[in-house]
């Protein structure tokens, strides 16, 4: 199968929503999504098979762009995550009263078609333009569809929006001097240029800006939890199971291989910056009083990790980075629905207005502990294959990184089960809470499932992403 | 022709039309009534003339002074033009001063 | 010169239907020959001939550039129609000034000769001039006139001088000719002197730091349709000469030069930018948001020579955004006293079509892909950075997002659930919907493919 | 086969779990009846398993699937059923059957009953995969596995939050000793290129140079806090008193019998990497030493009776660190094996009487219980001998090994362990004394209510107070079968058989019982004879009331971490995210400022406007030809 075919059908779907109407967006929506996956399956399946997808072709002449696309396994596996949790997320407002409900899901489904084509573009120029287009989707469905007042939202979407774009910009200077030396934007032309040690040292830097804001990781994170808060859950799931991970994937894509003698300098730097992120984030959320906010810190927390895992170059970190994108992905949408179930009954987000609903709800209470238990890396759970991919990557570099980011797993065990405790358990509340009903465990169970079954049996995936990785960290050296 | 340029030297020309450049400029900068500063437009656009005029005879060449034509042609355009615009003025504020020209600004 | 003397016989035509009476052929005639000698220019855009003793030299910059004011031109006069309904009257003077003021535009970006370009810099002037005090009635109208006649013939006076010094210098008007007596003799200081001055009145016309105080003035006060010419057609052409003339001239200047005009770049852009953001008229943001476009275009400059294409292909995304956000500017407030960005509220519900048009426009000129602007921006980052000036292309970057602010602020107004006001849905003609339409679907078209432009130039 | 055989001993309590979780409130009192007979099937196959083990002496090992791979190394979803992992399966399948009974009828009428018995299964499962993981990750998966199931079942009763104060306590702490050992899985994974024990094992085998052993050291050291987190020693033993929560069963098998004792196994386990760090080992010996001697004297005035029995496991756990420690494996193994089997009959025992007592725990309102309950009493009496080292119970030959080699090894330690002895022996005595003599001080309503359990929870009491009285026939001094059984297990045997069965092994032997009658003995007096009750809370003065507030210890790790982690939160919150937001915006603050100011000088007059181009020309004529 073409790989065009896939970002053509999320295109495609994103119109024919907006044509659909008000009635049958969602469906319509939600069927391009689930081809969409199909596709993907499609071409996981033929790249097993060794069958090469990549595709080329010339764009403008001078200066020298292609629309090139690169599904190796690393791309796939994102963009495997991107068409899975599309659907999910546009499952988890099945039914809910949106206004201009057509235009809505189109700007989902432009996103979802932004963001994939930002996983598989392999023309940095093509991936740049990918890039900032799936900003613009997330700024109006932030901005026009969010929570609180207008003014309010307004204000926090502005300032993601503005922030982010900043720092892309410095990211596209990067990108504008690696093709003067290069004469071509074409990923592999950029991973065999001989830059020097001070041309590296810039051009990881102009990167860094904006993958650093994207991520975020600590201090560039300001944006994120109001944002997230702000949003509307659909954006918010957007925004943290697949937009931050297009930061941590053109790291790995991106960053590393071009600028790798300049990632080794600064590698102490970065980390520990990272590792400040996963311990401070966790402590911030300890604090927090609204969920949503609150699951803002801890995705700062477990990024930060997966950032720390990518940057120490091993072959192990960056497994256990890409591992672990694709299992926070899963997990903080699904905790993100919780919070938009919880949000639906009960008219809050203050975690303090919670509490008590777990003999009120049994099957949202199991889904949900699985979700924090998954959270927190528990053995089992597909988190604990990426955390422990991504600190043992980190013990290699040295063994401090590794206790550090490993704390981790004793302070987000501390924020999330406080958390639980709060939100769920105690004497039961007198507002009644209902059960999940269909759409939502389907939702649940598919996030659920998923985060067991690739915690027994990850060979899939690990063998889908470890050749690409190889690849890059023999760039790296 | 030749005489008097080699009397006098070019540069005094150029001296010349400089100053009389700068007295335009100067007159624009700081009258406030309209027709003077029109005027000042002119005494600028008229050093420019002269200087060349002045060139023309300098080089031997017939250019300058087709210029010249030109360019009194278009001053005269730009100040028929620019008279019009100050009647319209007159006629609405009764004033040609352009201190009170302030409805437009920040 | 075909293209200029078919232009002007279309004008003559244009009066002679006034004098007949035939109003209403003006502006469909109008359109469609103007659509037919567009058609031939670019047909021709490859003929490279010098006309009159080079009076007038066709080359594919100033052909490219004459088809984008022809085109320009052709939305401009459709949209006098709707524009100019009260005084219907007048519209055959409208329209031919229109097109004298095209003519001056192509002979500015076509001369061979300073006397031609002189020409062309007062015919565009003078006419711009009428226009802009084209309400008569409106005090505000009559001092944007006067100011800019004050400031234009001021710089025009400068200009002129520029000419006498290089023309002193040098012996010649033909532009050619005192570029190749630049290179191959050492000219007394009257030669630097003059070519800065006639820089220096350039840089008046596109509005830049210091110069450029006019501009928002000017633009606020003229009619809408004149602000459009002035933010589009004009900018684009004093931009394109301004490029000619620095091409033509400065290549033998020392580095000071560059030097003075990298720090004016900066500063018109960071000064544009700045002072956009607490505008609340919208009509002087987009003539802050032009100086710093014009900011933007100025660092085609330092790739003298080889930056044309990436020039043309700025200057067509940014007059087509100009025009597509002025085409709804004029919608939105065509009964309206003033044109504060707050009559934008919720435009979104009002008129979608209207409101997404401005969208496009104003995120293309913030250089978010795949619009235009964005490509725009990059092929002059791109330039900048291949011929080693980093360091505005930082500046560059970091105005991309201070521009962003504010034009994310109007698009936030338009699509603001703004229920307490709820006004009634906004009736637009149908000619500014297809107008915008289409200049909203040539931004996204030229930034798609990016090659149609810069192709004329291969 | 060997696959089936691991495939049936684990799928069978998943099964269980996952058929009670799901569908518990369908199955009503079925639900129970599967779980015991799901733990029943595992009991058996382990039997199976255990019989061919033990004549072929080849360990049954199965690699199911690849689980993850690394760069230099693969980690295969694989298990191992050798003789160590048997005999933790033997008790934990075999108590685990005990006690779910048991909970079939103390659980009773509870709204979750399904629930209980799918968590409790889920347990058996955990800890099956923990005892038989073939390499460090998956037994740690059994190590997390556990945790939850303990978080899930102390905080069964949901809507008490100090309850789930209580859960999430266990598990945070527990969390603190898994980094440790996820560090030490580090470093082994690092020196080795695996984790696999037998890989792990051989390579030791071939030799080590110097620059591992600090390594091994520092891994030791690791593994050891991950072990001093399940097992609760000193600092992180807090969250095991609390555990008590959960009920009682659950304190009997998880926080008693089973869960608890992971970090001797692990060790056990890991021996040949232990041995090989001395210092760690000593370390090891020092903090068992001290925690079986700190928690003992807790346990001297603790009045809720799950309590004195959760310090006193804390106190054994202690001496099986020091056996440990010492590099006696076998003799921690066999004390672990006897205190599984009398400390769950205490645990039952004690749960009996909550049962009958309608939920109460503090021992100042019951006495004189024998009479109604005397099953309960019997076995309680039996077991409480076999804690305080009486022979010829179980506890006495256990006990006594650990001190004979404690004595040997570290006379100080010696002294230690025997004082922990001594407390041992009065605080069970003072519970059974306190519990079942003398008068009832109840209210009439529970004396009325006072009745012995049914036949389901006495059956289980007997078989485990059977079992605590001939538990020590495993390893009888000079005979031990135990230690011949585990002789493939342990690489450095030699060290335990260094000593020969002599006089002093019989001094000694005298001194342990001599001790354990003083510690009967001032029960004696002081609570049957003086008849004494515990004081009242407020009453308490002095240094027994240091004892009984535990020793204040969770009242500092409130006010050193927990207090602080809270502020640091706050201000992180309120004022550095504030400051961070601030600098990074306020850079769009001064750009606003700049606007404003630059709006005020547009003034829309036409002079300054000449005077700003005027100006702008002269600087740039200025610049272009004076200045340069």
């Amino acid at each position: 199968m073409n790989i065009t075919i896939l970002l053509l059908t999320l295109l495609i779907g994103a119109l024919a929503t907006y044509f659909s109407g008000k009635k049958s967006a969602a469906k319509v929506a939600l069927s391009f999504a689930v081809i969409a996956f199909i596709e993907t399956f499609v071409l996981i399946c033929q790249h097993n098979s060794g069958f090469n997808a990549d595709y080329s072709v010339e764009w403008i002449a001078n200066p020298n762009i292609h629309i090139a696309l690169k599904a190796d396994g690393l791309a796939l596996a994102l963009v495997l995550l991107n068409t899975l949790l599309t659907p999910l997320i546009i499952l988890s407002a099945w039914g809910k009263h949106i206004e201009k409900t057509n235009i809505f899901y189109a700007l989902v489904m432009f996103m979802c078609f932004a963001m994939t084509g930002t996983f598989l573009a392999s023309d940095g120029f093509l991936y740049y333009v990918f890039w900032e287009l799936a900003l613009i989707p997330i700024y109006f469905i932030a901005l026009l569809w969010g929570n609180d007042t207008f003014e309010a939202r307004k204000k926090t979407v502005f300032k993601f929006f503005i922030y982010t774009f900043a720092g892309s910009l410095f990211m596209l200077v990067g990108f504008i001097y690696l093709y003067q030396k290069a004469g071509s934007f074409m990923l592999y032309d950029l991973y065999n240029l001989n830059l020097s040690s001070k041309e590296q040292y810039w051009i990881f830097l102009s990167f860094f800006i904006a993958y650093a804001i994207k991520i975020p990781i600590f201090p560039f994170h300001t944006w994120q939890a109001s944002t997230y808060e702000k949003a509307p859950t659909i954006g918010t799931m957007l925004l943290s199971g697949i937009m931050l991970k297009m930061g941590l994937y053109s790291i790995i894509r991106w960053q590393l291989p071009i600028a790798s003698d300049a990632a080794r300098e600064l590698m102490p730097t970065i980390l520990v910056l990272c590792i400040i992120g996963v311990i401070y984030g966790s402590i911030v959320a300890l604090k927090q009083v609204n969920i949503k906010r609150f699951f803002a810190y801890s995705s700062l927390a477990h990024v930060g990790l997966i950032a720390a895992g990518a940057y120490t170059l091993t072959t192990d970190g960056l497994r256990g980075a890409v591992l672990q994108m694709i299992a926070h992905g899963l997990v903080i949408v699904g905790l993100f629905f919780t919070a938009e179930i919880l949000y639906k009954r009960y008219n809050t987000r203050l975690i303090s207005e919670m509490g008590g609903i777990r003999q009120q709800a049994p099957k949202f209470a199991s889904a949900f502990m699985i979700l924090v238990f998954a959270s927190i890396g528990l053995p089992g759970t597909f988190s604990f294959i990426g955390e422990f991919n991504l600190l043992y990557g980190l013990s290699q570099v040295n063994l401090w990184y590794a206790l550090f980011g490993g704390t981790t797993i004793i302070l987000g065990a501390f924020y999330m089960l406080r958390m639980y405790q709060k939100t769920m358990l105690g004497e039961t509340n007198s507002k009644p809470f209902a059960d999940i009903d269909k759409t939502e465990g389907i939702v649940l169970g598919v996030i659920v499932i998923c985060v067991i079954f690739l915690g027994i049996y990850p060979k899939p995936l690990t063998e889908l992403i470890t050749p690409s990785l190889v690849e890059i960290v023999s760039y790296i050296k | 022709m030749e005489n008097v340029i080699e009397i006098i030297g070019i540069e005094k020309y150029i001296y010349l039309s400089i100053i009389l450049f700068c007295i335009g400029v100067f007159g624009i900068l700081f009258r406030r009534n309209a027709i003077i500063m029109f005027m000042c437009i002119e005494i600028m656009l008229n050093s420019a003339n002269m200087l060349l005029v002045a060139f023309s005879t300098y080089h031997q060449d017939a250019q300058g002074q087709v210029f010249v034509f030109f360019t009194m042609a278009v001053a005269a355009a730009e100040v028929a033009v620019g008279l019009a615009i100050l009647v319209t003025i007159y006629r609405n504020i009764g004033s040609i001063d352009i201190d009170k020209l302030k409805n437009l600004k920040g | 010169m075909n293209t200029l003397i078919a232009i002007g016989v279309l004008a003559v035509l244009v009066l002679i239907a006034e004098i007949i009476n035939l109003r209403k052929m003006v502006i469909p005639m109008t359109v469609i020959g103007l659509l037919g000698i567009l058609g031939y220019t670019v047909c021709n855009i490859s003929v490279v001939e010098a006309y009159y003793n080079n009076m007038f030299v066709s080359t594919r910059f100033s052909n490219a550039f004459s088809s984008l004011f022809i085109a320009l031109t052709i939305f401009i006069v459709a949209l006098s129609n709707d524009f100019y309904k009260n005084e219907f009257t007048k519209i055959a003077d409208y329209v031919s000034l229109k097109l004298f003021l095209l003519m001056g535009a192509i002979c500015m970006v076509s001369f061979g000769n300073m006397a031609m370009f002189f020409l062309g810099l007062e015919i565009l002037s003078i006419t711009l001039y009428i226009l802009c005090g084209a309400d008569r009635k409106n005090i505000k109208s009559n001092e944007s006139a006067m100011k800019y006649f004050l400031l234009g013939s001021f710089a025009s006076g400068i200009v002129l001088f520029g000419i006498a010094l290089i023309y002193g210098a040098t012996g010649s008007f033909d532009i050619a000719q005192i570029s190749n007596i630049a290179v191959s003799t050492s000219l007394p200081v009257w030669y630097a002197l003059g070519a800065t001055m006639i820089i220096i009145g350039m840089l008046f016309k596109v509005a830049a730091v210091p110069f450029h105080f006019w501009a928002p003035d000017v633009y606020q006060g003229a009619p809408t349709l004149t602000t459009t010419i002035m933010s589009t057609l004009v900018k684009v052409t004093a931009i394109a000469t301004l490029y000619k003339i620095s091409v033509n001239l400065l290549h033998q200047m020392p580095e000071s030069y560059m030097n003075a005009l990298i720090f004016i770049t900066i500063i018109t852009l960071t000064v544009g930018n700045i002072m956009a953001i607490r505008q609340d008229n919208m009509k002087r943001l987009l003539a802050y948001s032009g100086i710093s476009h014009a900011g933007f275009m100025m660092m085609a400059l330092t790739a003298l020579g080889s930056a044309s294409p990436n020039l043309f292909y700025y200057a067509t995304a940014y007059s087509f955004a100009g025009m597509a956000a002025f085409t709804v500017l004029m919608a939105v407030c065509k009964n309206n006293e003033d044109e504060l960005i707050s009559s934008f509220d919720g435009l979104g519900k009002r008129n979608p079509l209207m409101a997404i048009v401005l969208s496009i426009a104003l995120l293309s000129m913030g250089g978010i892909p795949v619009f235009a602007g964005f490509f725009g921006k990059f092929f002059l980052f791109s330039q900048a950075i291949q011929n080693g000036y980093i360091t505005l292309v930082i500046f560059g970057v970091i105005n991309s997002f201070i521009s962003i602010y504010y034009y994310l602020k109007v698009i936030i107004r338009m699509f603001a659930n703004y229920e307490e006001t709820n006004r009634e849905k906004l009736a637009v003609p149908a000619l500014y919907s297809i107008i915008g339409t289409i200049a909203a679907a040539i931004i996204i078209v030229v930034g798609l493919f990016p090659s149609l432009l810069l192709n004329l130039f291969n | 086969m060997d696959t089936n055989v691991i495939l049936l001993l684990l799928l069978v309590p998943l099964l269980g779990a996952l058929l009670n979780i799901c569908f518990g409130k369908k199955l009503g009192n079925g639900s129970g009846i599967i779980a015991t007979l799901a733990v029943l099937v595992s009991f058996i196959v382990t039997v199976i398993a255990f019989f061919q083990v033990n004549t072929t002496k080849q360990p049954i090992q199965s690699d199911l699937f690849e689980w993850m791979a690394f760069a230099n190394f693969k980690v295969s979803f694989g298990f191992l059923l050798d003789q160590l992992s048997l005999l933790w399966l033997l008790f934990v399948t075999g108590i685990g059957t005990l006690i779910h009974w048991y909970s079939t009828s103390y659980m009773k009428g509870d709204e979750n009953y399904g629930k209980f018995f799918g968590y409790l299964n889920l347990f058996v499962f955990f800890m099956i995969v923990l005892v038989t993981g073939s390499n460090l990750l998956i037994t740690f998966i059994g190590w997390e596995g556990v945790g939850l199931c303990s978080y899930l079942l102390i905080g069964f009763w949901h809507k008490n939050q100090s309850y789930n104060d209580a859960a999430k306590k266990a598990f945070i702490v527990n969390r603190i000793g898994d980094l440790g050992f996820l560090v030490g899985v580090f470093i082994l994974a690092f020196l080795f290129q695996s984790v696999d024990y037998m890989t792990i094992k051989e390579s030791l085998m071939h030799g080590t140079n110097h620059q591992i052993n600090t390594w091994i050291g520092v891994a030791a050291l690791a593994l050891f806090i991950g072990a001093v987190g399940k097992s609760a020693q000193i600092p992180l033993y807090t969250w095991l008193p609390d555990a008590m929560a959960g009920p009682t069963p659950v304190s009997a098998l998880i926080h008693a019998a089973t869960m608890v004792t992971a970090g001797i196994f692990l060790i056990t386990r890991l021996n040949f990497v232990f041995d090989l760090a001395p210092q760690i080992q000593n370390i090891i010996a020092i903090v068992g030493a001290v925690t079986s001697l700190f928690a003992a004297s807790i346990g001297l005035v603790q009045n809720d009776i799950k309590k004195v029995l959760a310090y006193s496991t804390v106190s054994q756990l202690g001496l099986m660190f020091m056996a440990v420690g010492f590099g006696a494996y076998e003799i921690a193994v066999f004390h672990v094996i006897t205190h599984a089997f009398f400390k769950a009959c205490l645990f039952l025992g004690s749960g009996s009487v909550i049962h009958a007592m309608g939920g109460e725990q503090d021992m100042r309102k019951m006495g004189g219980l024998n009479k109604f309950m005397k099953a309960t009493y019997a076995t309680f009496l039996v077991a409480t001998l076999a804690i305080s080292g009486f022979p010829p119970f179980s506890g006495f030959f256990s006990k006594d090994e650990i001190l004979m080699t404690a004595f040997h090894n570290n006379p100080a330690l010696y002294i230690i362990g025997s004082l922990a002895s001594i407390m041992t022996a009065f605080y069970m005595f003072r519970l059974l004394f306190l519990t079942f003599f003398r008068n009832f001080r109840g209210t009439q309503e529970q004396k009325n209510h006072l009745h012995e359990s049914p036949a389901s929870m006495t059956i289980p009491l007997w078989i485990l107070g059977i079992l605590s009285v001939v538990g020590g026939v495993i390893s009888l001094p000079g005979n031990s079968w135990l230690n011949n059984y585990l002789q493939p297990i342990i690489l450095n045997n030699a060290a335990n058989n260094h000593h020969a069965f002599g006089t002093i092994e019989y001094v000694l032997m005298a001194v342990a019982v001599i001790g354990a009658l003083i510690g009967f003995g001032m029960a004696y007096s002081k609570y049957i004879k003086k008849g004494d009750i515990p004081q009242e809370d407020e009453q308490i003065t002095g240094f027994h009331k240091v004892l009984y507030n535990k020793y204040y210890v969770d009242e500092i790790y409130m006010k050193i971490i927990v207090k602080p982690i809270y502020a640091l939160g706050t201000f992180f919150r309120d004022v550095v995210e504030v400051a961070l937001s601030e600098t990074i915006f306020g850079l769009g603050k001064i750009v606003d400022g700049l606007s404003l100011q630059g709006k005020k000088a547009q003034n829309g007059n036409i002079g300054l406007y000449l005077f700003a181009f005027v100006f702008g020309v002269c600087i740039i004529l200025y610049y272009l030809f004076i200045a340069s």
